[in-house]
């Protein structure tokens, strides 16, 4: 196991930029070449932190990544001391019926093979997993 | 016999984005969408082409865009991204196939009336 | 995110046709043609709903026209005669299958580009 | 057998608009209704007389319609003092290969159930025949 890495952002949009570049110091990569996971976990875990955003409303107004890396698998830590999450309350797109809205929770789980959310005291922590190869 | 003439123009606007569509770019889009939508403006196409990131919240314009149109009697059609990672948010939530969705922007202009 | 924006425009030139199409009338119809054809506008809807006569002079007016706007890129499409006289030209000569033919004007602007 | 009647028209486009109204004073009537084979009829004639026109150009400038009617047939001779025609070299269009002109005989053989060509001396005579019933 690696030693963990850490990215504190201001919660907004423009910060959220940095998840990408950010993504690949962290991500092994081949001759140079981008790991092909980058983009499915770039846009993962930017929606997990637009939701932070738009709906948990942190009190420091920060958000807080921390990545664990292993051979095969990238473990992404998001922490806020924004409100708690209703995570059973989550409604699923209806796919006969477009909407607007509501698509970031279905995309997140799609590109994840495995996602948690704890409430810790006033802290929301999602913890999210992705295959690396 | 009665000869009569007249002109019957058809106008569609045309939106080339590149970069990344996120959040922090919608609000943009959607105001420019708000202006051809006042303007009576509902034939729209958007060319993703030269997009390399596209997000929930940049989707979501997409679609308020296009459903406005439609509700008016337009259109707002698509050309393609070309890059697997900015097409990836149509693919999981299946927008792909919600939009009129071009490999060009000449096939996304043809069929308008 | 940069953003381009333009306006495509599709002109499309209507002739409504009223009483006898026949060889004394057919110059006029092709001179308009040429006058279009001419100008570049080579999108041309002819509405013959309202003929009650085709002659085959008539028919090879459109037939060139057609030929010359489809030349150039463009088409002329017909919305069909609403009589059985004014359309028979047509079933005769199997131009009833060469042109695009509609039903109605609506029908007959749909689908340019 | 009806007496047969008459029409002489100058040969011109104009005057080719006289052969309708003229054909529905020839043709049986039912109850007012123009004759349902009226249609057929006037663009049969009305080509004939084009190709005279056209082709033929008359020395003295006219056209000479005759009707003869009876219960089932109309028998319609057009003569003019024009051009010899030479009937068997006129080409039959290729229906693969849509052309702008040419389609005036191809017309009036599919409408006349038949069709004559004599030279009398400077006359050309053409009896086309149609049943009214
Ligand atoms: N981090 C979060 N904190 C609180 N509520 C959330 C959070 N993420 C999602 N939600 C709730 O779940 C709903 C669906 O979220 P999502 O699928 O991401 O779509 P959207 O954000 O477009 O509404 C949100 O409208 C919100 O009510
Ligand atoms: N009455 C006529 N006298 C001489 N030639 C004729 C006559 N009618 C037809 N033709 C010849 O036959 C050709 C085909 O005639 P037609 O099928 O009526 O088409 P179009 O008149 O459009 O050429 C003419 O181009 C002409 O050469």
């Amino acid at each position: 196991m690696n030693p963990p890495t850490t990215l504190t952002l201001d919660a907004d949009f423009l910060s959220l930029r940095q998840i990408g570049p950010w993504l690949h110091t962290v991500l092994p990569s081949e001759d140079g070449e981008p790991n092909p996971a980058h983009g499915s976990i770039e846009l993962a875990i930017h929606e997990l932190a637009t939701n932070s955003i738009d709906h948990a409303n942190p009190d420091d107004g920060k958000l807080h990544l921390t990545a664990h890396i292993n051979d095969s698998e990238l473990q992404i830590e998001l922490r806020d001391r924004g409100d708690f999450c209703e995570v059973e309350a989550i409604p699923v797109p209806d796919p006969e019926n477009p909407q607007v809205r509501g698509y970031g929770m279905m995309i997140i789980e799609q590109l994840a093979s495995s996602l948690t959310y704890e409430r810790i005291d006033d802290l929301n922590v999602w913890t999210a997993t992705f295959p690396t190869t | 016999m009665d000869i009569l003439t007249g002109t019957h123009e058809i106008q569609v606007e045309v939106i080339t984005l590149k970069g990344r569509l996120d959040a922090l770019e919608a609000r943009g889009l959607r105001d420019l969408f708000d202006a051809h939508l006042a303007g009576g403006r509902n034939r729209i196409v958007v060319d993703l082409q030269a997009l390399d990131f596209v997000d929930s919240a940049g989707l979501a314009a997409l679609v308020k865009g296009m459903k406005e149109c439609r509700a008016s009697g337009g259109d707002l059609r698509l050309v393609a991204p070309t890059t697997k990672d900015a097409m990836r948010v149509f693919e999981l939530t299946r927008f792909d196939r919600v939009f009129n969705m071009a490999a060009d922007p000449e096939t996304a202009l043809a069929g308008w009336s």
